[in-house]
Formats: structure tokens, C-alpha cells, sequence
């Protein structure tokens, strides 16, 4: 068995990318949209779980993208798939039973781990609109199992969600079963300060693990109910150096994982910029793959 | 029964023609794609010819490129829709204001999962009223839809949601090439574009090429269209400029990025509404504006890395 | 405009089947099953509905075989064809409405056009079981119109059928559109002795024209019911020359229109016989073509 | 819940191990194929097991190649069928014998159309209970199988007929080329085996050739079946030998009217299992038995006249 090297120098994006790699096994299928957690699957793939599936809602299942991820369903998605078909179909695909793991986003999550992807306040005349539930509804309704990437803050993390977009334990209990809901429900929750699981009777959420740094009171100031916490609170596993050093031949810029999108905005320069990085993102991936076998 | 076929004829028409023929005041239509391929000339178009009241239905909706545009130019009055939003680009600053603010003007929302609306366009499809699916049960997407029904399934009682068919009045399908009849090849992934063809009462194509139907003939298991739900044929190559096209050319990061900065005030969006749709005469216009060069090196980009019958 | 050439010699399935190729009409789509229905349509497209297109149970919509048709889902009607894609998408075309014409075959039929395939006598316990549905109940109930293929005889032709595997006008009157078929109901059935039409109001069966040869008395005693007539009895028009000297282009050895199958069978020369079939009515179909301009 | 997905590995095995592991007597299973990619090789081998009680789920089910010797043998407990016949080499007197005298044994019969086994087919892939058609009203279909149900639409009001999806234990489907996980292409029109291999718990693929993944990769428009629904890969070149295999073989017409003779008679057709499934080993045994020559012959007039990616 090989010794495990940690990174030295990561951010807290890769910190939450590498535990959202970790969620996925080897010989897993998973369903994953846009930005952080397709990066995190593709790192997972890239390491511990080379035979990990990926399928995404354009339509594509086991894509080995060779160039730099721009989107859930741009062209790169379809480079050396073993299959591009219809969104239909891989949403009936995660509904018949087929995918194992999953990953969404959201605004809010309540203790019994819903979320709401929608909008804050009232639905009728929000304080904040987002972008409406997309695949997450069906992803939490259907997958196999899934985690939650979040911000932790405390109008964030609260009691009861103001829009219900995704069901989680619903009201705690077996609520989700009766629900008629197939998918087993929320497996994790990765924020920006620690992790969490759920209980598996009761569908409630505690907290696991701290990320390096953060104590769990600072993360129950961040919790808008009265958290419960596991027998014993771990410390997040931080990013090993190979982990950060495939997220950055991922995503070189920081497009998703860091501020890279400022430089590519700019009218004069960007355009160019954007080009290279396109050139450099083959040339990288490519040998990455090669690397891996894969 | 009105003949929904289409006939076996030469359809190659402009999109002026198409947008002006099949898109009124307070049409249902739909634009296809998802992610890329989205028929971006034709929404362009649909906005230059100020089509009001429309009805819009979509399942995954791009921001800078798709329905917002017509929702920032105040001619939406009611969407159907499961996401909608920016993706790299960031959050669509037109949508917000319409959803929050009722700025220009207010839209009726009507919302779904990425599933379910595809399960209403394929029962659409179908020529099925309505769908079963096991998404949106437990949600409050129901609560604030009440076109979302429940039944137990009569087969082993278990609660199952119901989603009525989506038949839009016209569809706009970006697709990598057709003949001049519509018989149209999708490359790479497909969204829900096979049964958006089919739902829709008319269906305009607009094509990177237009290929002699052996070409089609050649390859009969990458049609996806049939040219017997076309009404219309338009040439339009670089339609999904902003996006990219499978195989022919690739997204335009910077150019969203600055279009998300244009667009983060009303003022912002209406002065690039302004100089990019109604300025401008057509998409060759857009295109020579954006230049040519620019687009060339977009293709470029994508052939070098990826082309379809090939795995490197 | 050309002169019509009615053809000296023919026998009677090629009338009944130069009389179903008219039931076609050009820019139409026609949804067809094996056998002398396909035949006809193929018959259609080479004379004067060139533009007239054939979809296939298979999944097959389009095509343009140049060899032997052995089968409605056999390899040579993915050839040339506009699109090959899945079983269901073309029902579904069907059920949606994009098909305006269908033939189908039946073992009795009904006052209203009601067809059973399915089984004569008692379901449980058939005196001759058929082979069932297949796509027969689909077009019945959802093709623009229908024309069905028929033998004349009074067994076949009753007053209620068996067993009704596809809707025609039911029990007469609006009783198709209250059950909620889409489709238009059946246009026309041709057999071996005439051709029949329904009525607009009641949608009962009347006889509109007799084969050469055939009068209306002989019909009439071949049927199970008190047929209605036209006000006056046409003949029925006489395959052209054309489209005989196709028919025996598109199937040279009679395999549906004729005794083929017989010779093809033989255990010592059947195969060499039909390797032989295969490659001439490779050449001669492709000429046939070329001759066309398809 | 019980993972449903099959991982992404080596799968290749033997016909006779993979229906030694999957058919059990009782067992509901599913033939796939439309007219041609008939999975003959695999009916050989459950009979050659002689697999007891079998529940079959067919949507055209061709004679002679297909559920019939099944049938004939008295393999079969009950029949999900919209269609059973011989096309071409003539009606189907197994069948007819089972059906109309209990010959060999009865079977229970449960009949729907091809548009609504397609449907249940569907509904079983897309992991919901039922789907509504519009076929099947105010015929005796439903009155003689009471799993068809109605109900009337909640939206318009109309009138639609319910089936229940089906979900076979096990499926076995023939295509063209599928890699060693079995990302199957199959070539030429689909049938329904896109929702069969998605709808059935465990899925064999026969296969005329195992290709690299690479070359699935190339095409990938071209895979209807991913890999996460396949149990087994079964290299079985000429496996439909009777019918044909789009780009592959053509149909060997005289040797079904041959068949279809000596099913004449109960008798008959038992001297035809005796010979051409009790007495060879294997496939391989009745591709021998056949004769190569014979094969390549059907493969080469394939190819002479149609080749995929051409158009002539």
C-alpha cells in the first residue's frame, strides 16, 4: 500500500472537492451536474475510482472528457462517451435505479437534509430567485444515493427550507418511503466548514466532521437549529497532493474551483487567453489520462 | 384530424420567413438544445420580430442565449421551465429581476424538474395527455404548480405524480446537419430534441449544414428528426455562437462572461439588446459583428480536439 | 398526360394489390405491415406517389430497399432509409398522428369495419388461433385512415367479428370518437371479389365496386350480413402494365404474390434458388430505381 | 436498495454459463430482436436446458427462431405477446397447436398490441408502473386480459387505457458489436431493445463481434445499450441465423420454409429439437451442423448489397 502525501497548499474549494471526490466509489455509476461536483468526479476518477461512471442530464454516459469542462452538457462532455443519447433517458435511467451516487447544490437545507434550489423567501415574490430545481428534484428523488454542497451559513442552514425543490428525509422518520420516493435519500453534506451525515432512523442531520481549523461551535453559530453532533467529532481528511494536482490540470484557471473567470471576461484579452488555455487544457489532460491509463 | 405530417418537399427558407410565418403574439414555442446546440439565431430572431405574450416552455434553459432574452425584452408571459440559469457564466441578473422585481414586466411561472419535463414533451410526443413519473413527489414543486397531479398506480398502489403533455405551437431545433427536407442528424447528446420535434405542432431547423440526403441515407441511426415533422429548413451556421456545437465548434467562454457583466443592470441589457439583435439585420450580421475570425477559431478549436467517428 | 396501359395478364392478388397501391396517395407517410401490404405501397412509390413515405414496425422509416423484401423487419429495410431508430418511436409517431395512411390484413371483419386477428370461435379455446394484434390495434386506432386486406368469403365477412383485435367504426355512428380512438377508422377493404367503402354517417360497410368478373350478387352472398350497396357498382380498375411489371420486379418469384415459397423451400436447390433471387433482384430493383429517379 | 447497475468490467462468458447463472424454471424472460437480431442461439440454450415454467415477454415474437420452440417443447407457463407468426415461412402450427388444443401443454395467454407491449417496455425502463396509450379502446383486447385498465384522462377528460410496465428477469438481445462490458451498437432499426435492456433486472447481450471500447467510443450516438445494464457479453457470430442481422447476414428464407414443414406436425417438430438443439453442444454445433459455407454465403449477399455507412 502506498503512503498517502497530503497537500500542503490547497484552497478551501479543493478541500470541499476532494471530500465530494471521496463520496464516489470505485465501480460506481454517478449522475452529477455542473461545476464543482463533476470536477470532484473526475478527480475521484482520476484516482481512487477509475472504473467510476460518469453520467450527466445532456444525454452522456462515460464521458472521458480530454479538455477543459466548461459545462454539465457543453461539447466536451461527449469526447470518448461510450454513449450519447438522449436527457430523457438518463433521467429514466436514474429513475429505473441505475445510478448509484449523485451530487447537487442548493441555497437552503433543512435538518432533514431538503433542499431548496428555488427560491428565498416567497416563492411569489422572492428575495433571492436561483435557478429552479433543473435535475437536483430528480436526482434526489431517484439516485442511489447523494451529497449536498453547500455554504455554511446560517440563513442557509435552516429549520425548515422556505421551497422545498428537493426531497430529503422530508419530515424525518420513514416520511420519504411513504412518499413513494425511490432513491435512498441524502448520504452527506459538504460545506464550507465541516461535513455532515444523517441518522439513520430518524433522517436528522448531525455533524461529522470540522474541516482543518473550525471547531463545532463555530459550525452550530453557523446552523439555524440545534444541531446534533456525532459521538465523536473527526477532522476532515484534507486533499492529497495528487487530488489538487489533477483538480488544477482540471480546471488550470480556477474557472470553477477559484477566480479564473475575471481574467477570461476581459474584452481585449480574454478571447486569446480562452484559447490557449483550451490548447493547454488537451495537451494536459491528455498526458493525465495517459498517466492513468485511462 | 389536421394532417400533421409534413411533406417530402425542399423546405429551405430564411429564418425571417420562419420566425414570421410560424411565431404570433402569444405563441407557445420552445427553443431545443441543452447546454449547447441551442437555436440561439432563432431566439435572436423571434426578438428582432418582437413577437409579444409568448408562451414559453422549456426544460434546461441557458442564460445569454435562450428564453431570458425574450423575458428581458418583456415579451414573455408565461414560461414553463426546470432551470434556468448561467452555468459558468454565472447567475442570470435578467431572470432575477423579472422573478423578483416583475422588471420589465412580470412572468407567469409554471415549474418541473429536468425529468419531468422531459417526460411531458416525450408524452407530447406520444400523443399521451399526460405522464406518471416518481420525481417531484414530496416537494413543494407541486404546491405552487397545480398542473402536477397524484394517483396511486392502480397496479401496486404506489403514489406516483402525474405531468401533463407539453405540445408547444412551434419549436426552434439547432442540429449539426439536414437534408432539405428536415431529415436532421444529431451528433453527441441529444436533450430532449427527439421529442420536442415530435410535440411540436411546427418545427423550424436550423442547421450548421445542409447535406444531400444520402449523406443522410448513410447514416440512418443518427437521425433524430424525421423530415416529416419539419416545416422549415434554415442554414445558419454558427447558430449556438455563446455555446458550442458538438463537433463543430466549441463554447465562448469570454464572450458570456462579458454578456453576464452587460446584462447585470436593466440598462446594461437593454443597450446590448439594442446593439446586438436590433442593430443588427440578421445573424450573418451578429456573426460579421462578433467576426468571423473569432468564429473561425472557435471551430478550429473544436476540430482539433474532437471529431465525430474518431476517439483519441 | 400520358395514356393509361391496363395490363393484358395478371392475376387476382396482383389487382387486389395494384388496388391497395391506390389507397396511397403521394406526400403522404404510410405506416405498413408484412407482407402484399408493403408490396403495394413499394408499388405507390414507383408509379405515382414517388414522395410517398413508408414507415415500418421495425423502427425503419423511409427506406428505399433495392433487394427482395423477406420481411417488414428484415435487414433490407434499414437500407437507404432516412432513419433507423427504435419500435416504439414509430408507434408513437403513429398514436401522435404523423401517419396518414395504413394497410392492414385481418382473418373477419365486421359490418363496421371491426377486423379480428386474433381468434376465430372461442378466445379460450380458438377453432383457429392467429397470430394476434402486432401493430394492427395501433393503426386501427390512430392512423389518419385504413384500408384493410381481406379474403371474400362469408365466414370471414360477419355481422360482429369474433373477437374485434382492431377498432373500426365499432357499433356504427360517433361510436369511435366517444371510445377516444384518434385515428380516422378504416377508409376502404379490397378482396378477392371487391372493393368496399363506409359510410360517412353510420360508418357501415357498402360494397362500391366489383372485380372483372365479379358481380354484385356473388358478393353479396359472400358476406354474413345484409350488405348495403352504392347507388352504382364500379369495377374495379385494372392494374396498369407499370405497375404489374413491377410488382414482378419486386418480388420476381411470387413469395407474396404468387407460389414462390414453394420452390425456395426445396432442401437440395432452395438455397442455391434464393442466393441466386437475391443478387438479381439486387440488379433489377436497382435499375428499377435508377429508372425512377429514387 | 438493490444496485441495479452491472460494473464496468470483463463480462465475456459462455451462452451456456450465462443462461446456466440467469434462467431458473419460473423465470420471466424476454427475447429481444424485431424480425431480425432474433437472439436464437439464446432460445436454443434455455431449451437445450430445458429451463421449466418460463414466463415469456414478447413484443413480436417470429416463429421458428423465437418463443415457439419454447412453446413446443412445454417450457412455457404464460405468454405477454402482441404478435406470433412466421411472416414469410407461413403460420406458426406450434403455436396454433398450444393455442387451440393444449399441445403440448396450455399456456396462459395475455395479449396487447405492439405499440402498448412497446409501452410497457417503456414504463418498465423508465422505472414507473404504467403508461397510458391510446391504442386498445373499444377493443376485446382488455376484455380478455384485465391488466389493461382505464381511466380518464385528469387534464382533458379523454378516455386512455392503462398497461403496466413490464420488467423481466432476465432479457437476452443480439447486436451487432459491443465491447467486453457490453456498451452495445446495434445497427439498423432498434425494435424496442433500448427499453428491454434497461427494463429487464439481468441483461445478456449476444453479440456477432466483441470490439475494442475504443471503437464504441468513436461512435457513440451509435451505443443503445450502456454498459450498466448488461450482466453477460456472448460472442455468438451468426446467432439470428434464420433471420438476418442488418449489415451483417441476410435472412435464410428457404431454410424457414424448411422449418416451417417439419412443424407441421407435433411429431415433426419434435424430431427437428431431437436434431437441431438436443444433438449439438452448443451454437457452434449448429452453426457446423448449418454449414459455414452456407453462412458466409448469407453474410456475403449482406454485404455485397448493404453496407453501413454506405448509400448506393
Amino acid at each position: 500500500m502506498s503512503t498517502i502525501i497530503y497537500a500542503q497548499n490547497y484552497s478551501l474549494m479543493e478541500l470541499m472537492a476532494a471530500a465530494i471526490a471521496r463520496e464516489f466509489r470505485d465501480q460506481e455509476t454517478a449522475f452529477v451536474g455542473v461545476g464543482p461536483p463533476l470536477i470532484a468526479a473526475m478527480v475521484a476518477k482520476l484516482t481512487d475510482a477509475p472504473n467510476l461512471t460518469i453520467a450527466v442530464e445532456g444525454g452522456t454516459i462515460g464521458s472521458s472528457p480530454r479538455r477543459l469542462l466548461t459545462c454539465i452538457a457543453d461539447t466536451t462532455i461527449c469526447e470518448r462517451a461510450y454513449s450519447c443519447g438522449t436527457m430523457w433517458r438518463n433521467f429514466g435511467d436514474q429513475q429505473r435505479g441505475f445510478y448509484d451516487v449523485g451530487v447537487i447544490g442548493g441555497a437552503q437545507i433543512d435538518k432533514y437534509g431538503n433542499v431548496n434550489a428555488t427560491a428565498l423567501g416567497d416563492y411569489n415574490r422572492p428575495s433571492v430567485r436561483v435557478a429552479g430545481s433543473g435535475g437536483a428534484n430528480d436526482i434526489g428523488s431517484s439516485v442511489g444515493r447523494y451529497s449536498v454542497m453547500m455554504r455554511q451559513e446560517k440563513r442557509r442552514f435552516v429549520e425548515r427550507v422556505d421551497y422545498l425543490t428537493v426531497p430529503g428525509y422530508l419530515d424525518g422518520g420513514d416520511a420519504r418511503i411513504k412518499a413513494g420516493l425511490p432513491g435512498g435519500g441524502p448520504h452527506g453534506v459538504i460545506t464550507t466548514m465541516g461535513i455532515f451525515r444523517f441518522d439513520e432512523e430518524s433522517g436528522e442531520m448531525y455533524l461529522d466532521k470540522c474541516h482543518p481549523g473550525i471547531t463545532p461551535e463555530k459550525v452550530k453559530e453557523n446552523v439555524g437549529w440545534d444541531l446534533k453532533m456525532a459521538p465523536s467529532i473527526g477532522t476532515t481528511e484534507p486533499p492529497t497532493q495528487e487530488q489538487v494536482e489533477i483538480m488544477r490540470v482540471l480546471d488550470p484557471y480556477g474557472l470553477y474551483l477559484g477566480s479564473g473567470r475575471e481574467g477570461m471576461g476581459d474584452v481585449e484579452k480574454g478571447f486569446d487567453f480562452y484559447m490557449e488555455v483550451l490548447d493547454k487544457s488537451y495537451d494536459a489532460m491528455t498526458e493525465l489520462f495517459r498517466q492513468k491509463g485511462l | 384530424m389536421k394532417k400533421l405530417s409534413k411533406p417530402a418537399v425542399n423546405k429551405v427558407t430564411t429564418l425571417k420567413e420562419a420566425v414570421n410565418r410560424f411565431v404570433h403574439d402569444g405563441s407557445y414555442v420552445s427553443f431545443g438544445g441543452i447546454g449547447d446546440r441551442t437555436p440561439t439565431a432563432a431566439v435572436h430572431e423571434v426578438a428582432r420580430q418582437q413577437k409579444k405574450g409568448l408562451r414559453l416552455a422549456s426544460d434546461t434553459s441557458v442564460s445569454y442565449v435562450h428564453d431570458s432574452i425574450l423575458i428581458g425584452l418583456g415579451l414573455v408571459e408565461s414560461f414553463e421551465i426546470a432551470y434556468n440559469w448561467g452555468g459558468i457564466w454565472g447567475p442570470d441578473a435578467v431572470y432575477r429581476r423579472a422573478l423578483e422585481k416583475g422588471i420589465p414586466k412580470p412572468i407567469k411561472l409554471e415549474e418541473y424538474s429536468n425529468f419531468a419535463m422531459g417526460m411531458r414533451l416525450l408524452a407530447g410526443s406520444l400523443g399521451i395527455p399526460f405522464m406518471p413519473v416518481k420525481s417531484l413527489l414530496g416537494s413543494d414543486i407541486p404546491v405552487h404548480n397545480t398542473r402536477i397531479k397524484f394517483m396511486n398506480d392502480p397496479y401496486g398502489g404506489e403514489p406516483v405524480a402525474l405531468v401533463p403533455a407539453a405540445n408547444p405551437e412551434v419549436a426552434f431545433i439547432h442540429v449539426q446537419r439536414c437534408d432539405v427536407m428536415g431529415n436532421a442528424h444529431i451528433l453527441g447528446h441529444l436533450g430532449n430534441d427527439d421529442s420536442l420535434a415530435r410535440a411540436a405542432r411546427n418545427v423550424v431547423i436550423t442547421t450548421e449544414e445542409i447535406v444531400p440526403t444520402d449523406e443522410i441515407r448513410r447514416n440512418p441511426n443518427l437521425t433524430v428528426i424525421p423530415y416529416y415533422c419539419v416545416d422549415a429548413v434554415v442554414k445558419v451556421p454558427f447558430a449556438s455562437h455563446g455555446r458550442g456545437c458538438p463537433y463543430y465548434y466549441s463554447m465562448d467562454v469570454p464572450f458570456g462572461l462579458q454578456l453576464a457583466e452587460q446584462w447585470g443592470t436593466e440598462a446594461g441589457f437593454n443597450r446590448w439588446a439594442e446593439e446586438w439583435i436590433f442593430k443588427v439585420d440578421d445573424w450573418d450580421g451578429y456573426c460579421r459583428k462578433i467576426g468571423w475570425e473569432r468564429l473561425t477559431r472557435l471551430a478550429e478549436v473544436e476540430r482539433r480536439h474532437q471529431q465525430y467517428g474518431e476517439a483519441r
